[in-house]
């Protein structure tokens, strides 16, 4: 019985040795890919990066095309999980047509899987970690479009205490490296800021929250914060509005979606949220954006993929720079091409990159839900903006 | 004159049950006893009980002198007191050797770092236990059957494989737990001389639980009687043949028809 | 109450008086005992906990926290705790009968919860919601979520299970992971096809009488009861005392428990083994969903991803309660869902713990149970007969 | 007609016969391999068939040691074919595609942990729905001293140096052994399925803890993850090696430390599972494997002939738990960087999966089966996706039937079903090959009887009702 599956496997091989190899592409292509949860419940958002990427390369890789080259979309599922991240890279950076990766939407996956690109000289470009590690390790090829958990959760904070009647906070997280993230910082600034911070609890809960309001309900805080994403924290402002709990509610931009207003209803109105990217009102841009992504996909798109399209542009960008330089195409040149980035004009802000890969000016914003229905989430008022340096420029401008 | 196994008082309930109640034994050593009962009356929750399977609610049990209350099963077959099942239990899957040499697990040296660097005293280990695993299937009657798989045998074999294993610790007394139970007349008569020999060639002491009177009276020099869990009579098999209150428990209740109640706790 | 081993006596029609202390006053007598019980001792503990830690944190007084919220714990407490009993009862009856652990049975509550969805959210889609009243709503819901569950656990059964009988316990399993695995995906991917949305919303907020909370006053205080939490109760009290007259009080339950006592003998018996099984998880697979829509409706919002965490739960609870056992499953899914809430009320005011630690204690007591209680709460000594 | 058949009958005897003899399946063996070798290296990502070539290819290879052991074949022989392979062939590919290494290092260490949860699940028994604790355990324990995050450990200075490495492989396996023994302590005398869920409880319990200990001393940096974590030095000859057999082959290789860091885990990942399956087998063949046998087979009669219960079941946890220790810590080296999402429930789940679907209780059978579930996740299904993707792109057209890929709706897309076309593999495998693919002889053994196997089941898996089954079907264990 072995030697016939043997024989089997034998002849198996030399067919396939037998079968001419067809379909050779011709040489001057260049693929972009994308890593992203495309499987299991994140894949909402890394569906949305996915797409975005993919709506970006059709509509700005004109001028690419027009110099002869044809640029194609390489996209990769990393099932929000370290191995299988990191596996990907592995293959990516052994395609040499790969001149650059667009993602991760986690942190815990992008750390790692950074690890690789770097060590094989390929440009990463984050549309939506907001973690500090990801760009403080100082990586060369790591660059994020995003802000950063330090200076969101310091600005909600700061804005938190300028609320009328606010002096209690009550703080949650998701426990995930970004929820966590984030509302560590919201809870010290507003430590700071004087709040009193009656709790920082986590829960992994998705469905059924009563046991995390109980004790809310005692504490009676003036506000609740919750580090998270909208399909946590959409359902939970929810079920705690019908358990009774009338204080104010604030999050970071894992809030900014539209399905928010549908999963939170009546209960989510009012409701603030910081974001790192004003509203499409201020970007019309973002509006064309949002009717094309709709009109292709079917669906709006989800927190993040405006900032996918941007990413992307930028790399598009870079490349078609290097083409125009003359420059030979390979991937330090993409590399540097994209940390040399310079107030690239994209729909969600104009970014520069620091040293590090954070844009030296991040727009932080603060609003404020005003209705439940998922079509207007697009008016929601913008109640303050500020550009916030990233560290590195506000350690330089503290020193000159 | 010192028993090998003394066993006083003995008491063990289940609930309401008292499957065991007061049953005080002497085990002479190099002899074979048999208990006897009908269903139910506590035979093997006994054995369970010396074996350390149930620990007993009150009284003693003494085997050579030491107390066997609160030992765990393997730390009575350690201290030489080996069983069979009454419901074969062999490792099915296992090889009849292999039955034989786990069976010898509580005499063997078993250190992890000569299991993994494969001493000499290890590998001398391997080659004693395999070859005594052989001899005994070859005293119980089933040389060369080592490499079958237990479960393909025939049953006959398999209660000798089951007594091949009880003997591989080397124990000072064996149990056998119905060990004729579904033989053929021919069968019986064969294990009747092998039960024989574990005492003649071995030196075990053999304590049996029988339900067929001619193995019974063919092979035991002292005979204890239980029924409803407690002891109605000891004796060599002419004092059991004629006490009646041996007869009523079997014969008499029989003879009159009535069935016997099955009472959940004692299982076979 | 549930007891499916109790003696296979005869069902011969009892009068109208005992019939009613069996199938009704017993089951909500034994119901209203494991919650008083279960909640007393807890609240006990609670005490005794803030007599040991008067001011855990600078500021809180942990009495008059403890106080305040006791009894928004209890209903919480006992809301979760009846949907992990239902869904307990899934796993609990399969195993009676198969001696199997049905780990699909979580992606079952989930079908039920996303059929829950998808009948309402129809008949919302077709103006009916505000017409329809809300005991007609409800049942219609649950009935639908019941016939589907039921029937796909019957389909798994004879697709995955049953081919593989017979082989050792781990396969089965494992087909049941696979089950598992690919039922999330194959509800996601209709989900996104027919929605493109697989984060499902109950379209409970155009509802009047949901909107609405039962205020109780407690003291000072005020308790805010929802009107799905007394869905939850009810549903789960209505579909337990059916359970337990459709398992002690019918042929066809009789039938099951013989199957569950004794396979084979059932068998030689003239009792069709086969139909005992599909039954058993038809029944099974209807308390899931059942659970699953109940749920739903408590909570809002359920996803294809949404079984797994109550499906662990339960299966905790019914291992709590001792698997096999029907009453353990109510016991123990009570239990849990109490035990659960009280942590997670509590946990709160000792800052170095924290309600992340909730699994890690509820999990605790579990293991503790079984250590002193090897077989569960209420699940049969484990003394082997030899 | 008769004389054809009858030629037909002698050509496919002499056939027959021939696969019987050393040196014609020897040549085969070498055929194959080199066959296989051939068309990975003429292969080009640059191709549009690249996915497909190398999804069928790349797997014959990876499978060939399974072949080449069973073949009938002298045992210096089948030595030397896989020593050629591990060291020549698979570090030749990895050096023109290190995918391949990343693939067969992420192999290894699944292989590593099948085998030490075949000795707790296939061995002894027991059911662990938490093994994938121990893994985290050794992968903190080399992630705490050496990770860049401002743990306690990075604060005081109590950091080591990558070339600790070697020293704390040993003392992961001591760690997670400790660990094992002391979970195992209090819950080994629960059976089959309260053991289960204990076990996945503790599995979480640990992940939760994990996630938690960054207050109030920050141990692991909690949700965070522990970054930075330390790689052993590539040793000097190392990378002059792959210089020199770069120049020599005239291969281009893009990033040689890279290149060479990922050889030497290749290596250290062989060795460790070279180790691991000794270790294994010579349990396996020992008084320890017989009793822990015995032990699955039945408990009671284990006990009453003197295998001490919970002395053989805790060594069996403390072995397990001690490969996964090992492996962690190579994971957390490798990946250098460990947070508590790599150890989730899922992966315990996957892990049983690898043993189950290989062949439970076999070492050959755990390890082909963690090399096809991995490859299956990794290799094949991502391969199906990139596939689709590479046909979109050029808006490939099936001929016969005139359908366009790009037509395929993006709700369907392979990737997000990876998981989907996982579980239905799993379904199929289990009722048509319950035994796992590689069954162990005693298994196999007890699936022909498969009858009395649900009986034997019943009455060891419940405590209630002891004997009526067993008399009920077979008529020679009266009762008297």
């Amino acid at each position: 019985m072995q030697f016939k599956r043997l024989a089997f496997l034998f002849v198996v091989a030399v067919l396939a040795l037998s079968v001419p190899l067809v379909g050779a592409q011709d040489a001057k292509v260049i693929k972009i890919a994308s890593q992203s949860p495309l499987s299991g419940p994140q894949s909402v958002l890394g569906t949305s990066i996915r797409n975005a990427v993919e709506l970006a390369i059709e509509q700005l890789s004109g001028p690419l095309v027009e110099m002869g080259y044809s640029v194609e979309f390489v996209p990769f599922d990393d099932q929000a999980t370290p191995d299988v991240g990191v596996a990907n890279a592995n293959l990516l950076v052994n395609d040499a047509a790969i001149m650059a990766v667009i993602g991760h939407l986690n942190s815990g996956v992008a750390i790692p899987s950074s690890e690789v690109y770097n060590d094989n000289g390929l440009a990463m470009v984050s549309p939506a970690n907001t973690n500090v590690a990801i760009t403080d390790r100082g990586l060369p090829v790591v660059n994020r479009i995003c802000g950063r958990d330090d200076t969101q959760g310091a600005a909600g904070a700061a804005f938190a205490a300028t609320l009328e009647g606010v002096e209690t906070v009550y703080v949650l997280h998701d426990t995930t490296a970004y929820g966590q993230g984030v509302a560590d910082f919201f809870q010290k600034a507003a430590a700071e800021q004087g709040l009193t911070v009656l709790g920082f609890e986590g829960t992994t809960e998705t469905a059924n929250f009563e046991g995390v309001i109980q004790p809310i309900l005692a504490l009676d805080p003036d506000l609740i914060y919750f580090g998270g994403i909208y399909s946590q924290t959409g359902i939970f402002i929810n079920q705690a509005r019908a358990a009774g709990y009338e204080g104010l509610y604030m999050g970071p931009d894992g809030f900014d979606a539209s399905e928010f207003a549908e999963l939170a209803g009546e209960a989510g109105v009012n409701t603030y949220y910081t974001s790192v990217a004003a509203p499409p009102t201020f970007y019309p841009a973002a509006a064309q954006f949002i009717e094309d992504y709709t009109a292709k996909f079917g669906e709006p798109p989800q927190p993040f993929a405006a900032q996918s399209y941007d990413s992307t542009g930028i790399v598009l960008a870079a490349i078609q720079r290097i083409l125009e330089s003359g420059e030979a195409l390979t991937r330090e040149a993409v590399v540097a091409a994209v940390r040399a980035t310079e107030n690239y004009e994209g729909i969600t802000g104009t970014y520069t990159f620091d040293d590090n890969g954070d844009p030296e000016l991040a727009t932080y914003v603060i609003l404020q839900i005003v209705s439940s229905d998922p079509a207007e989430w697009n008016e929601n008022v913008v109640l303050d903006q500020f550009l916030a340096p990233s560290p590195l420029v506000a350690a330089a401008e503290a020193e000159g | 004159m010192s028993s090998l196994l003394d066993v006083r008082n003995l008491t063990k309930k289940f609930g309401g049950l008292t499957a065991v109640n007061n049953v005080t034994i002497g085990i002479e050593p190099q002899s074979i006893s048999a208990i006897i009962g009908p269903n139910g009356a506590g035979k093997t929750t006994l054995f369970n009980l010396l074996t350390g399977i149930y620990k007993p609610d009150t009284g003693t049990m003494m085997f050579d002198g030491h107390s066997l209350v609160g030992l765990r099963p393997d730390q009575v077959n350690a201290a030489g007191m080996s069983r069979t099942f009454q419901s074969i239990r062999l490792f099915h899957g296992m090889t009849v050797l292999e039955n034989v040499m786990v069976g010898m697990h509580s005499r063997l040296n078993i250190s992890l770092f000569n299991t993994l660097t494969r001493t000499a005293g290890f590998n001398r280990q391997e080659v004693h236990v395999k070859q005594k695993a052989s001899d005994l299937l070859r005293f119980v009657g089933l040389a060369g059957k080592g490499d079958e798989v237990s479960r393909n045998l025939p049953y006959g074999d398999q209660r000798r494989v089951e007594i091949a294993r009880a003997l591989a610790s080397d124990p000072k007394l064996i149990l056998l737990d119905e060990p004729t139970a579904g033989m053929n007349p021919q069968e019986t008569v064969d294990a009747m001389a092998l039960f024989r020999r574990v005492r003649d060639e071995l030196g075990v002491t053999v304590v049996l639980i029988e339900h067929d009177m001619r193995v019974v009276m063919g092979i035991s020099e002292y005979i204890s009687v239980l029924d409803y869990g407690q002891k109605i009579a000891e004796g060599t098999p002419d004092e059991i043949r004629s006490n009646p209150r041996v007869i009523e428990a079997y014969l008499g209740r029989r003879a009159a028809g009535v069935v016997e109640p099955e009472t959940s706790a004692e299982v076979n | 109450m549930l007891d499916a081993r109790r003696s296979l006596g005869s069902v011969s029609s009892p009068s109208i008086l005992e019939w009613g202390y069996r199938f009704i006053l017993f089951p909500i007598g034994q119901m209203l005992v494991f919650i008083v019980g279960a909640a007393l001792f807890l609240t006990l503990l609670a005490f005794l906990l803030a007599l040991a830690f008067p001011e855990p944190r600078p500021n809180i007084v942990l009495m008059d926290q403890v106080n305040r919220q006791l009894p928004g714990m209890i209903i919480s407490g006992i809301t979760i705790g009846f949907v992990y009993a239902m869904i307990a009862l899934g796993y609990t009856l399969v195993y009676g009968v198969l001696k199997f652990i049905n780990f699909a049975h979580s992606e079952i509550f989930m079908v039920g919860s996303v059929v829950g969805f998808e009948v309402m959210q129809r008949l919302s889609e077709a103006g009916h919601l505000p017409s329809w009243s809300p005991v007609l709503l409800v049942v219609v819901v649950v009935l639908a979520a019941m016939l589907a569950s039921g029937l796909l656990a019957v389909l798994i059964e004879r697709v995955a299970y049953r081919p593989l009988r017979g082989a050792p316990r781990l396969v089965p399993l494992i087909s049941a992971i696979g089950i598992s695995f690919f039922m999330v995906d194959l509800v996601r991917a209709v989900e996104a096809i027919t929605r493109n949305d697989f984060n499902l919303t109950y379209p409970l907020n155009s509802l009047e009488w949901v909107r609405n909370p039962v205020k109780l006053a407690i003291g000072e205080n005020t308790v805010n009861i929802r009107p799905t939490q007394f869905i939850v109760v009810l549903g789960a009290v209505v579909t337990l005392i059916a359970l337990n007259y459709f398992v002690n009080g019918t042929k066809l339950g009789r039938g099951i428990r013989a199957v569950s006592q004794d396979m084979t003998t059932a068998g030689l018996m003239g009792i069709n083994v086969n139909r005992m099984i599909s039954l058993t998880f038809f029944v099974g697979g209807a308390f899931g969903g059942a659970a699953g829509a109940l749920f739903g409706m408590n909570v809002g919002t359920v996803t294809p991803f949404v079984g797994f965490i109550p499906g662990i739960k339960a299966f905790t609870a019914a291992v709590l309660g001792g698997i096999g056992n029907v009453t353990g499953a109510l016991l123990g899914g009570l239990t849990l869902g109490l035990v659960e809430s009280f942590l997670n009320g509590l946990l709160v005011y000792f800052p170095a713990l924290g309600q992340r630690y909730t699994d890690v204690f509820a999990f605790s007591v579990l293991i503790l149970i079984l250590i002193f209680r090897p077989s569960g709460l209420l699940g049969e000594r484990v003394d082997e007969k030899v | 007609m008769a004389v054809k058949s009858s030629v037909q009958q002698n050509s496919r005897a002499m056939f027959r016969a021939a696969l019987k003899r050393p040196a014609v399946v020897g040549s085969l063996l070498v055929a194959y391999i080199l066959v296989a070798v051939l068309i990975l290296n003429s292969l080009d990502r640059s191709n549009l068939w690249f996915p497909f070539y190398s999804t069928l290819t790349f797997p014959v290879l990876v499978l060939s040691p399974f072949i080449i052991l069973a073949a009938p074949v002298r045992g210096w022989f089948k030595g030397v074919l896989v020593a050629a392979l591990l060291f020549l062939v698979i570090p030749y590919l990895g050096m023109r595609d290190s995918s391949y290494l990343e693939l067969v290092i992420q192999i290894c260490i699944f292989a590593g942990l099948a085998l030490g949860l075949n000795i707790v699940v296939g061995f002894a028994g027991l059911l662990d729905l938490g093994y994938i604790a121990f893994f985290a355990v050794g992968a903190y324990t080399w992630a705490m001293f050496t990770s860049g995050a401002s743990t306690v450990f990075n604060i005081n200075g109590w950091l080591v140096s990558g070339s600790a490495f070697y020293l704390f492989i040993f003392l992961g396996i001591f760690v997670a052994a400790i660990v094992g023994i002391l979970l195992g302590l209090p819950v080994l005398r629960l059976r089959g399925d309260y053991l289960a869920i204990v076990t996945l409880g503790f599995g979480e319990m640990i992940r939760v803890i994990a996630n938690n200990l960054d207050q109030p001393i920050n141990f692991t940096n909690g949700s965070q993850g522990l970054f930075g974590v330390g790689r052993p030095p590539v040793p000097f000859f190392l990378r002059d090696g792959v210089l020199a057999v770069e120049s020599a082959l005239g291969l281009s290789i893009a990033n040689v430390d890279p290149l060479s860091q990922q050889l030497l885990f290749y290596f250290i990942a062989i060795a460790i599972i070279g180790v691991i399956i000794v270790v294994a087998r010579r349990l396996d063949n020992s008084p320890i494997g017989r009793a822990w046998t015995a032990i699955r087979e039945d408990e009671v009669a284990a006990i009453a002939m003197g295998v001490p219960l919970v002395r053989m079941k805790l060594l069996a946890f403390a072995t397990g738990a001690s490969f996964a220790g090992a492996i962690g810590v190579i994971y957390a080296a490798k990946q250098t960087f460990v947070s508590p999402e790599s150890f989730s429930l899922i992966q315990s789940i996957s892990i049983l999966a690898m043993v189950i679907v290989g062949g439970m209780g076999g070492i050959r059978g755990a390890l082909l089966g963690a090399v096809i579930v991995t490859m299956l996740n990794l290799l094949v299904l991502k391969n199906l996706s990139l596939q689709i993707n590479a046909l979109r792109n050029i808006d490939f057209v099936i001929p016969i039937i005139n359908y366009h890929i790009r037509d395929w709706p993006t709700q369907l897309e392979p990737a997000k079903y990876e998981r989907l076309i996982f579980g239905l593999l799993l379904i199929v495998m289990m009722i048509f090959r319950p035994a796992g693919l590689l069954p162990e002889p005693r298994r196999r053994m007890e699936l022909q009887e498969k009858d009395e196997e649900i009986v034997d089941e019943e009455i060891s898996s419940e405590a209630g009702d002891e004997q009526p089954v067993v008399s009920a079907v077979r008529p020679d264990a009266e009762q008297a």
